[in-house]
């Protein structure tokens, strides 16, 4: 059907009409984005309605641009790389990417999207010493050196290194994307370049911040979508400014995206976020006061929300969260703890800890016996999956625990004696925990339990999450608790700097990762040979031009990093409640649940959604 | 007495500054800075946050100077009413708590009232009537309502108010009217919500108050004037009201100076656990994010409330028993 | 043969009593209990009078037990706190029998059959009418290791051997509900107890000063609480929880906690104190006690502090549930005590969601002996008020 | 025939109170009557029933006290008869009679008044209660009526609080509650004890106007016999709760019939006594002195010839009405002016004055109990001299365990919740006198030398009367074996009997141990028994002091002279003459003879030595001869 012939969404007509807003075919792309809606458990859908959701505090307004997850570049549901924003782009050796921008395409308040704002982005924000005090951000330099950045025509813009930058496409794609482009056209009144000092002072002045920088940095953030003003390439615009209880979202009459009648997208005109106690959003979802509820609710929640079902229209569904492993314990490589620091350099020590712990018993006492046990590896849904990953020191065996400690001298008196380490101290793990989740504690719970048996004795500290970060990093614990790899269901094309020491977030490894990050300056080399050896693979990764060869790295560092139990991953494939109205169509039945890289709801493109029956 | 308060009014200025020294110390207290928790908030959704950009906020709020200087500047701040910013919602101070103040004044002065409303007649009925059915029936019934932490009240009345009446959940309003301008609808909607929070903050207090008149109360009523007082044939209701409840009042007058904080403060914990719009749950959220001045001037704020609660207090019990000698020293 | 001595308005007939004179009778007036009246110290009087307040000499008993059964938690509960039953996780509480099938068994509990239903993923139980398992009593049991040292394996009363017995149901990893509260039971007495004593002795002999002395003492005192007053107690707790060192047990921790509570608390006791004190410091009665050369200590103790009992009796049994209750508000902020060390704040603190609520209504359970302390306390405290009372 | 009804009759009425493990019956079967327009007398020992008597005719006693007969009342104004026993407690009939037809004046008055209301606020209520009127209408009529019980200043009484007032003052506010409303019966337990005579025949006075013009009948409960003799026109005598004699106030004093009453009779004390002769008191309680205080370790006697002396002592209060947002110097009361004597040891120092003079705040200041404002006090103990207003630490100790101090309101100076047995020991406590067993063998001897019995140690002081309170206060402080007690109106609450009992006891410790006492009374003949020195105050200073003979028999101060003329015998043949001795002083003092007048400036006036200790406050210009003349 011509778009023409398509009628304009109900809440848009009356300012159609009133020539406030250009017809819907010129506000389009001349190439929208289509998405076909013919799948199995998808069809196309009509306007209208608001989505309710909750969340737990103001910063949550972060989810809405990463579930309406609109990228240059974007995943699929199977994970390949499709342009969205972008009408095409090409890749010349991992080095030289160029992007085509769709004819027509414009921002929210209607401005056209055009290279100029790449331009200021690149050349009037990350070029400007006092936006960017540290220069560009690190991810576009490859060894030291910047992209040669061009416009090449009105729709086209060309990012070109001299090293391969194979990151760079992933990162686009990713839940919280580094932004190229930006609404020059509005930024610019905020900017020293275009706009007079007394000016940029009397706004300054007005928003409550110190000077322009502030200004611009508080009216460009796209992160937590705060400024209504700020145009948007998102499915809907916030139109709340904070500090407010309640942040509504109104769809973007620009969006670039139809269904497959024309129908411009996103179905629904309106999300709603109500801000309320983390603690209250099962009880309040489960009362059918929110239209699509995936955060704060956790997998004990499901029986209760599973038997409001009968009380309220809610649809209640299971999906697979795509963490590593759902709970995982983490040994502190970096520990100040010399004793201890030697005891967990020891590989026998790493995989008699995991050997030692019931996982099947944890699965069933928490999980419902519906989680995998698994060390901490890619799920089954990645096709880097292998079985022998997720076994890898994962069984239990607590005789073989017990033998291997013996053998690293860590000594015991009597078969029920408490072990000693080599100094003779009683071996006593305390094991921090941020204390989140609530099923957290009962999991060490049942550690210690498991670890009594091997004569290992466990404290389990709270604390808060900025401290329980600082004080691993700072070495003084030795074991945390937190989740396993991030994206567990990661492709080939996607980094395993994960598996490697690359970052000082690596609760592992968080000073290895810090030399790495840092290019040598702060932390420590990678001290285990194992470990050096998984960051030589990364760089590997990374000159690898190949898809296969990308593979073969892969699956060499997953069975390292599976092998030397650097992480003690428990379960996964843990499910996760996701809430939706009985109404609310194509929200799939089955799905991944997870920041990376499925961007929450995403790549299920909840634009796509819509409401059933009269509103 | 006009000296008297004089005096203590030059008195409260040291005080203040004491306080707000506590008060910087206390929010400085836990290691790290708002920047840091902002940091792990991000990375809790995996996002990576900009450390650059972190860094460059550090600076510019001065966490790269010594305590002391920022202390100093925070403190000057305050005599032109400049009560800092908040970083989380990155905004002035005054402009953050706002609206939230009116709805906290709200539920706690009908609370409060409510409270007294209650707990005065059954704590007089209490110890004019000690040990009848009524007196152990009340007092079961308010002991009860203290020894159920508020929490667990709360989710049990949310959950059967919601399932009895269809009230939502938490909140005082429905969500339709939030960050909507006051209404007609949207008053009826918050006095539909408003006798949740009001039981469960008011229920432990009334008890409390109940068994306090009453053991005031039992003191006094033995007392020769309130022979007295019967003895002119004045009812012995308006006996009671006159004399001895008044004489038991001094431990009620002695709590004024917490009185008034509390109006503005809220019951923070419920308050979190309801969902409500007042300052509580943000005073906890600052406080958790260490977003420091917006803590910190909510909390001088607090603590200058106080500081006055206390004077009224003690001039209240001046005026209640003319005996008492503020300024005296144990002997006349 | 008394006459009215009215003969209506007339003028009064000399009435003389033809009772003997006895100057001495008063001496001698005799009644029951005077010479027990006269032996007995004012302690012993107040008890003797406290004997008669049977509810408050009931609740007095039912304290002292309460405290005694701590100390020997490990008999009297039929499981070990941390015992996991992974195969009667959130099983309701069973119901002990006395007949079965119309004949007397004696108490026994049926066993159960559990089914996992696969759509809400709710465990169902159900009695197994087939089992039939006596409850043994003073049997050998679960072993423990008694105040953490002395193995033992006797329990006041156990399951059938290979059977269940869930009184009060059990929780998410299958713990018996009842044996967790009998050892919470030795953590909320201890701690309300101590927290109560620490904020009541400084409340007293702080504030009983600032009343007493008044002038600079209470000047400085009265800045003092002021100051405590301010800063509500949420930050402080922030504060104390960041700097509290990570190696603590969980032992000390508690221990510091409770303390801490105590110490936080006494502001506005002493408030109350200190302005009933600066009103009774004025009684003639006071004066006296200086004029016989008391000390600021007696004159406090013993003349003021006296008037001022109903309160703080009152005072302090509203205080105990404060106590027994604060560590939930300390668990809100991720303070406080938490697993393994359990404790009836601990227990409701788990059960701080709406599916408790919902689904498994038992977990609650803790609330009830904490509503039974807190009235055995008050009853006592009202038993002590009115033996203390000398117009009763 | 039409009965003319007694306005109040009582027919066996028995009252119990509970105590542990058995009962007290305080009245038993007690049967009297009153007739419309007259005065019924009561009276009987401390102890005997009395004021529980007028307690349950108001159907005030404690609920927990359990009582039986009938109290019938009859009101003239409505000509019926109820049962007040009957009424319920608080009902609308029983608030009627209340403070409307039936008044009373409590035997404390000094803790019967709230005090947090103002001394007008709380007489205006029985006003507001029982009357129509507005707001200035009452107030006049309070003032009239504080007016009339001798205070100069009602308008500012009227907005004092009662702490502030002294114990006379107290009563007469009391008084003025009691009449405010005219009432058909006015029961008036002990009415006049803290009033010095001349304010005591003043309210007699007013009395008996009251009584002329109004008809109004009164239940007068005292021990003070002199008063029954001027007022009374039958008598009631009670014992341990029941009637021993009854008859015409005539047929009583000229004829008593009953062992009991000829005994009361015997011990009242008066003036024509030979120096050392004792009271007869209606039982002597033989107690040896040294033994009763044995225990107690011997002190080192004092050296000095003077024991305490007294300089310029001075104090002012600023009443608390005047404390409010401004204050005015000008509303200072100077409740000491400038007082000077000395105590020698082993004397008894007599003090009297008029009902508000500053007795009471000068013995407190003696105690420290005050501070003054200026003046010293030197105590010549008999291990050196300590500075009374300057002594701390040890030499303080030392000074409270040798000096000790009746209050003159035994209510409020007893600890509330202190049983008897705490109440005496706890000197001995304090100053670790005796231990133990030794210890209670001390408290028991001094209850016993009091007249109560041993189980009154288990009780507490609210359950006691007036003049068994009295009497603990007293044990108390003899407790230490003291070196000097102040008496603030020790025995006033007591009967005579038990009065001559106590007096006879604290004669004898002074024989025999030394002590010395500062005793304080408005009971001259009593002072005369009792002092070999008296000191006569007025408005804070003292006027005259001289030896005990001297001032009985030739006062020199007008204000002595009046006072002595003021005394009431318990005698038919003196009644007091109301016309003369009843005027209010301050009308009494326009007719001082020129050279006591300090006209305006307190500087004019210094004391004048008329020889052997003879001190009279005079014009500095006038000389003896011209006073004694
Ligand atoms: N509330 C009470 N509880 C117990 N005994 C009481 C109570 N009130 C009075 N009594 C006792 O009753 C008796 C009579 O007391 P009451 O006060 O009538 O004596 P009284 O004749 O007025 O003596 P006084 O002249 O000393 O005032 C006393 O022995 C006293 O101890
Ligand atoms: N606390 C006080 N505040 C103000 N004025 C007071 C206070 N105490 C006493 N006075 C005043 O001081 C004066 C002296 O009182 P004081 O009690 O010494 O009299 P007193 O001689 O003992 O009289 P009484 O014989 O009536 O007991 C009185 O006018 C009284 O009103
Ligand atoms: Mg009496
Ligand atoms: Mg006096
Ligand atoms: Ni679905």
């Amino acid at each position: 059907a011509s778009p023409s012939a398509v009628s304009e969404p109900e809440s848009l007509k009356s300012l159609v009409e009133a020539g406030k807003l250009p017809p819907m075919a010129e506000r389009l792309p001349k190439t929208p984005r289509v998405i076909a809606l013919t799948g199995p458990e998808t069809a196309p859908g009509r306007y209208g309605g608001t989505i309710r959701r909750l969340i737990s505090g103001p910063r949550e307004i972060r989810y809405m641009p990463i579930d309406s997850y609109s990228r240059l570049i974007g995943y699929d549901r199977s994970f390949n790389l499709v342009p969205d924003i972008l009408a095409a782009f090409e890749v010349q050796d991992e080095r030289v990417f160029t992007f085509h921008l769709r004819e027509g395409h414009r921002w929210s308040d209607g401005n056209p999207l055009t290279p100029e704002d790449f331009r200021y982005v690149w050349e009037d924000m990350f070029h400007d010493k006092k936006l960017y005090k540290g220069g560009i951000p690190n991810l576009f330099r490859i060894r030291d050196k910047e992209p040669r950045f061009e416009v090449i025509d009105a729709l086209t813009v060309r990012y070109s290194w001299e090293d391969p930058n194979p990151d760079f496409l992933a990162e686009l794609a990713s839940p919280v994307a580094t932004r190229l482009m930006m609404p020059s056209a509005y930024l610019k009144q905020f900017h020293r370049k275009y706009q007079s000092k007394e000016r940029l002072e009397q706004l300054a002045k007005e928003n409550g911040v110190e000077d322009w920088v502030a200004l611009h940095q508080k009216m460009s953030r796209t992160v937590r979508p705060e400024n209504p003003e700020l145009p948007t390439l998102d499915a809907w615009m916030p139109r709340t400014s904070p500090p407010a209880q309640q942040f509504v979202f109104e769809r973007n009459p620009f969006y670039h995206r139809v269904d497959e009648n024309g129908l411009q997208l996103p179905y629904i005109d309106r999300v709603v976020l109500n801000v309320g106690s983390g603690d209250l959003v099962p009880a309040k979802t489960g009362t059918g006061e929110s239209d699509l509820q995936t955060t704060n609710l956790d997998f004990a929640d499901y029986t209760f929300l599973k038997s409001a079902e009968k009380r309220y229209p809610i649809k209640v569904d299971l999906w697979k969260r795509t963490q590593g492993s759902r709970v995982a314990l983490i040994p502190n490589l970096n520990c100040k703890d010399l004793i201890w620091r030697q005891a967990l350099w020891d590989v026998r020590v790493r995989r008699a800890l995991s050997i030692a712990v019931n996982r099947d018993e944890i699965n069933k006492a928490v999980f419902f016996g519906l989680a995998q046990p698994s060390a901490n590896a890619v799920l089954p849904e990645s096709p880097l999956f292998r079985e022998q990953y997720r076994q890898a020191w994962a069984g239990f065996d607590p005789d073989e625990a017990n033998r291997l400690l013996d053998e690293a001298g860590l000594a015991r008196e009597s078969r029920y004696g408490m072990r000693h380490l080599s100094d003779g101290r009683p071996c006593n793990i305390i094991i921090e925990t941020t204390g989140e989740a609530g099923f957290e504690s009962d999991v060490l719970e049942l550690i210690s339990d498991h670890w009594r048996r091997i004569g290992i004795r466990v404290f389990v500290h709270v604390s808060h999450r900025e401290l329980f970060r600082r004080r691993i990093v700072n070495g003084e614990t030795v074991m945390a608790v937190w989740w396993g790899l991030d994206n567990g269901v990661p492709t080939a094309d996607m980094s395993p700097r994960e598996l490697a020491p690359t970052a000082d977030d690596q609760l592992q490894w968080p000073l290895w990762g810090l030399h790495h990050l840092s290019g040598g300056g702060d932390g420590r080399p990678a001290e285990l040979p194992e470990a050096q050896k998984l960051l030589d693979l990364y760089h590997e990764w990374r000159r690898a031009a190949a898809l296969a060869e990308r593979e073969g790295v892969w699956h060499e560092m997953l069975s390292l990093f599976t092998d030397q139990v650097f992480t003690i991953g428990l379960v996964n494939g843990t499910l996760q409640p996701i809430v939706h109205s009985k109404r609310l169509r194509n929200v799939p039945e089955k799905g991944l649940y997870g920041f990376d890289p499925t961007s929450y709801l995403g790549v299920y493109m909840p634009d796509t959604f819509w409401y059933e029956g009269e509103a | 007495m006009l000296r008297y308060i004089l005096w203590r009014i030059a008195v409260m200025i040291p005080t203040l500054i004491m306080i707000s020294m506590l008060i910087f110390t206390i929010i400085e207290l836990p290691p790290g800075d708002y920047f840091e928790s902002y940091v792990e908030e991000m990375r809790a959704i995996g996002e990576k946050a900009d450390m650059q950009e972190i860094d460059e906020l550090r600076a510019r709020y001065g966490f790269d100077k010594p305590a002391p200087l920022r202390y100093f500047n925070w403190i000057t701040g305050f005599a032109h009413g400049d009560f800092g910013y908040s970083f989380e919602y990155r905004l002035p101070v005054a402009a953050v708590v706002g609206d939230r103040v009116w709805l906290t004044i709200l539920v706690s002065t009908v609370t409060i009232a409510l409270t007294w409303l209650i707990a005065f007649p059954i704590g007089i009925y209490s110890a004019t009537h000690q040990y009848s059915w009524g007196d152990y029936g009340l007092t079961l019934l308010g002991l009860i309502g203290i020894a159920v932490p508020n929490f667990i009240l709360a989710l049990v009345m949310m959950y059967f108010a919601n399932i009895w009446f269809g009230i939502s959940i938490g909140h005082l309003m429905d969500p339709e009217f939030l960050g909507k301008p006051m209404s007609w609808a949207k008053m009826q909607s918050i006095l539909e919500h408003l006798w949740i929070p009001v039981i469960i903050i008011g229920t432990a207090g009334t008890a409390g108050m109940v068994r306090r008149v009453r053991a005031n109360l039992l003191d006094e009523l033995n007392k020769q004037y309130v022979m007295t007082a019967r003895a002119k044939g004045l009812h012995p209701f308006k006996v009671l009201i006159k004399y001895p409840l008044r004489l038991s009042l001094n431990f009620f007058i002695s709590d004024i100076g917490s009185i008034l904080p509390s109006i503005i403060s809220g019951a923070e914990i419920t308050a979190v656990v309801l969902s409500l719009e007042t300052t509580g749950p943000m005073l906890i959220r600052a406080l958790q994010n260490q977003d420091m001045y917006l803590a910190g001037s909510f909390l001088m704020f607090l603590a200058v409330l106080t500081v006055v609660g206390v004077l009224v207090s003690d001039i209240a019990l001046a005026l209640l028993d003319p005996r008492i000698r503020l300024q005296g020293g144990r002997s006349k | 043969m008394i006459d009215r001595p009215s003969a209506n308005g007339q003028a009064v007939a000399h009435y003389v009593s033809d009772a003997p004179f006895d100057p001495h009778a008063e001496e001698r007036r005799e009644y029951k209990g005077k010479s027990r009246l006269a032996e007995a110290s004012q302690l012993r009087l107040t008890w003797w009078r406290f004997r008669r307040h049977k509810l408050g000499l009931y609740s007095a008993i039912l304290l002292l037990s309460a405290y005694l059964l701590i100390t020997i938690v490990e008999f009297v509960a039929p499981y070990n706190v941390h015992s996991r039953h992974v195969d009667f996780i959130y099983a309701p509480p069973q119901q002990v029998h006395l007949f079965h099938d119309g004949a007397f068994v004696g108490p026994f509990v049926y066993g159960r059959t559990m089914t996992l239903d696969m759509d809400t993923l709710q465990r169902h139980y159900a009695d197994d009418p087939a089992q039939v398992q006596k409850l043994r009593f003073f049997c050998e049991g679960e072993r423990y290791l008694f105040w953490g040292f002395i193995e033992g394996n006797r329990h006041l009363v156990c399951p059938a051997e290979g059977g269940q017995m869930f009184l009060m149901g059990t929780d998410r990893l299958g713990r018996d509900v009842l044996s967790r509260i009998i050892y919470g039971a030795r953590v909320s007495l201890t701690i309300g107890l101590l927290g109560v004593m620490t904020s009541f002795v400084l409340g007293v002999v702080i504030g009983g000063l600032a009343g007493y002395w008044g002038g600079w003492f209470d000047l400085i005192v009265q800045r003092i609480t002021e100051m405590l007053h301010s800063i509500p107690s949420i930050p402080l707790w922030l504060a104390m929880a960041a700097i509290m060192p990570a190696d603590w047990s969980p032992l000390v921790v508690y221990l510091g906690i409770t303390f801490i509570l105590g110490l936080l608390d006494w502001t506005g006791l002493a408030r109350a104190v200190r302005s009933k004190l600066l009103a009774l410091r004025e009684e003639d009665y006071v004066l006296a006690a200086q004029m016989m050369g008391a000390g600021t200590a007696r004159i406090i103790g013993r003349h003021l502090i006296p008037g001022f009992m109903s309160h703080l009796i009152a005072s302090a049994t509203l205080t105990v549930p404060g106590m027994i209750l604060g560590e939930t508000t300390l668990s809100f902020l991720g303070l406080g005590l938490r697993p393994p060390i359990t404790s009836w704040g601990v227990l409701l603190t788990e059960a701080r969601s709406v599916n408790v609520i919902a689904l498994y209504p038992w977990l609650l359970w803790p609330v009830v002996p904490v509503i039974v302390i807190i009235l055995a306390f008050n009853f006592m405290g009202d038993g002590l008020r009115d033996a203390a009372d000398p117009y009763k | 025939m039409v009965e003319r009804s007694d306005l109040l009759s009582v027919d066996r009425l028995g009252v119990r109170f509970p105590l542990i493990g058995g009962s007290l019956e305080a009245v038993r079967s007690f049967s009297m009557r009153v007739k419309p327009g007259k005065v019924t007398a009561l009276v009987g020992e401390s102890g005997s029933g009395k004021s529980v008597i007028g307690r349950a005719i108001m159907g005030i006693e404690t609920p927990i006290a359990s009582t039986e007969g009938r109290i019938l009342f009859h009101d003239p104004a409505t000509d019926q008869e109820v049962d007040l026993l009957k009424l319920p407690r608080d009902g609308r009939q029983a608030r009627h009679i209340r403070g409307n037809r039936i008044g009373m004046i409590f035997q404390e008055p000094m803790t019967s008044f709230s005090p947090v209301h103002t001394i007008g606020n709380q007489i205006e209520e029985v006003l507001k209660i029982h009357r129509v009127l507005d707001g200035a209408e009452r107030r006049r009529q309070v003032e009239d009526m504080l007016g009339l019980v001798g205070f100069e200043k009602p308008d500012r009484v009227f907005d004092m609080y009662p702490f502030e007032l002294s114990g006379g003052m107290r009563q007469r506010a009391m008084i003025a509650l009691a009449l405010i409303c005219r009432p058909a019966l006015l029961i008036a337990d002990e009415p006049t004890t803290a009033l010095d005579v001349t304010i005591q025949a003043q309210i007699l006075k007013l009395l008996k106007e009251l009584q002329d013009k109004l008809g109004m009948a009164i239940l007068l409960i005292t021990h003070d016999l002199g008063v029954v003799a001027s007022l009374a026109d039958e008598v009631v005598v009670i014992y341990r709760g029941e009637v021993m004699e009854a008859g015409p106030v005539e047929v009583i004093f000229r004829n008593p019939g009953h062992a009991y009453t000829r005994g009361l009779m015997a011990a009242v004390p008066h003036f024509d006594m030979a120096p050392g002769e004792r009271l007869k008191p209606l039982r002597e309680i033989r107690t040896d002195a040294k033994a009763l205080l044995s225990a107690c370790a011997a002190q080192p006697q004092p050296t000095s010839p003077v024991l305490l002396s007294v300089r310029n002592v001075t104090k002012t209060f600023l009443p608390k009405s005047a404390s409010g947002f401004f204050s005015r110097a000008s509303d200072r009361v100077l409740a000491v002016n400038d007082v000077s004597f000395d105590i020698k040891a082993g004397e008894t120092l007599g003090l009297v004055g008029e009902s508000g003079c500053g007795k009471t705040t000068l013995s407190k200041i003696l105690m420290r109990g005050l501070s003054a404002d200026s003046g010293s006090i030197i105590y010549h103990g008999g291990d050196g001299d300590i500075d009374v207003l300057a002594a701390g630490g040890r030499a303080l100790k030392t000074l409270r365990s040798r000096l000790q101090m009746v209050f003159q309101d035994p209510v409020s100076s007893l600890s509330p919740r202190m049983t008897v047995r705490s109440i005496v020991s706890e000197p001995l406590q304090i100053h670790e006198r005796a231990e133990g067993p030794e210890r209670m063998d001390v408290v028991r001897r001094l209850i016993a030398a009091i007249g109560l019995p041993e189980s009154a140690l288990g009780r507490y002081p609210h359950s006691f009367s007036g003049g068994q309170r009295q009497r603990i206060g007293i044990a108390r402080a003899l407790a230490l074996r003291p070196d000097l007690v102040i008496c603030d109106e020790p025995v006033s609450a007591l009967d005579v009997s038990v009065q001559a009992q106590i007096l006879n006891l604290m004669k004898d410790l002074k024989s025999e141990l030394g002590l010395t006492y500062l005793f304080i009374s408005h009971n001259l003949a009593v002072v005369n028994y009792m002092a070999d020195r008296v000191a006569v105050m007025y408005a804070g200073r003292i006027v005259e002091i001289a030896p005990c003979e001297v001032i009985m028999r030739r006062p020199v101060h007008p204000y002595t002279k009046k006072l002595l003329a003021a005394v009431p015998m318990a005698d038919l043949d003196h009644p007091l003459d109301f016309a003369l001795i009843g005027e209010p002083s301050a009308a009494a003092k326009k007719k001082w003879a020129r050279h006591f007048h300090d006209e305006g400036d307190p500087a004019n006036l210094a004391h004048a030595d008329l020889g052997g200790g003879h001190l009279v406050l005079a014009r500095r210009t006038v000389d003896a001869r011209e006073l004694l003349s």
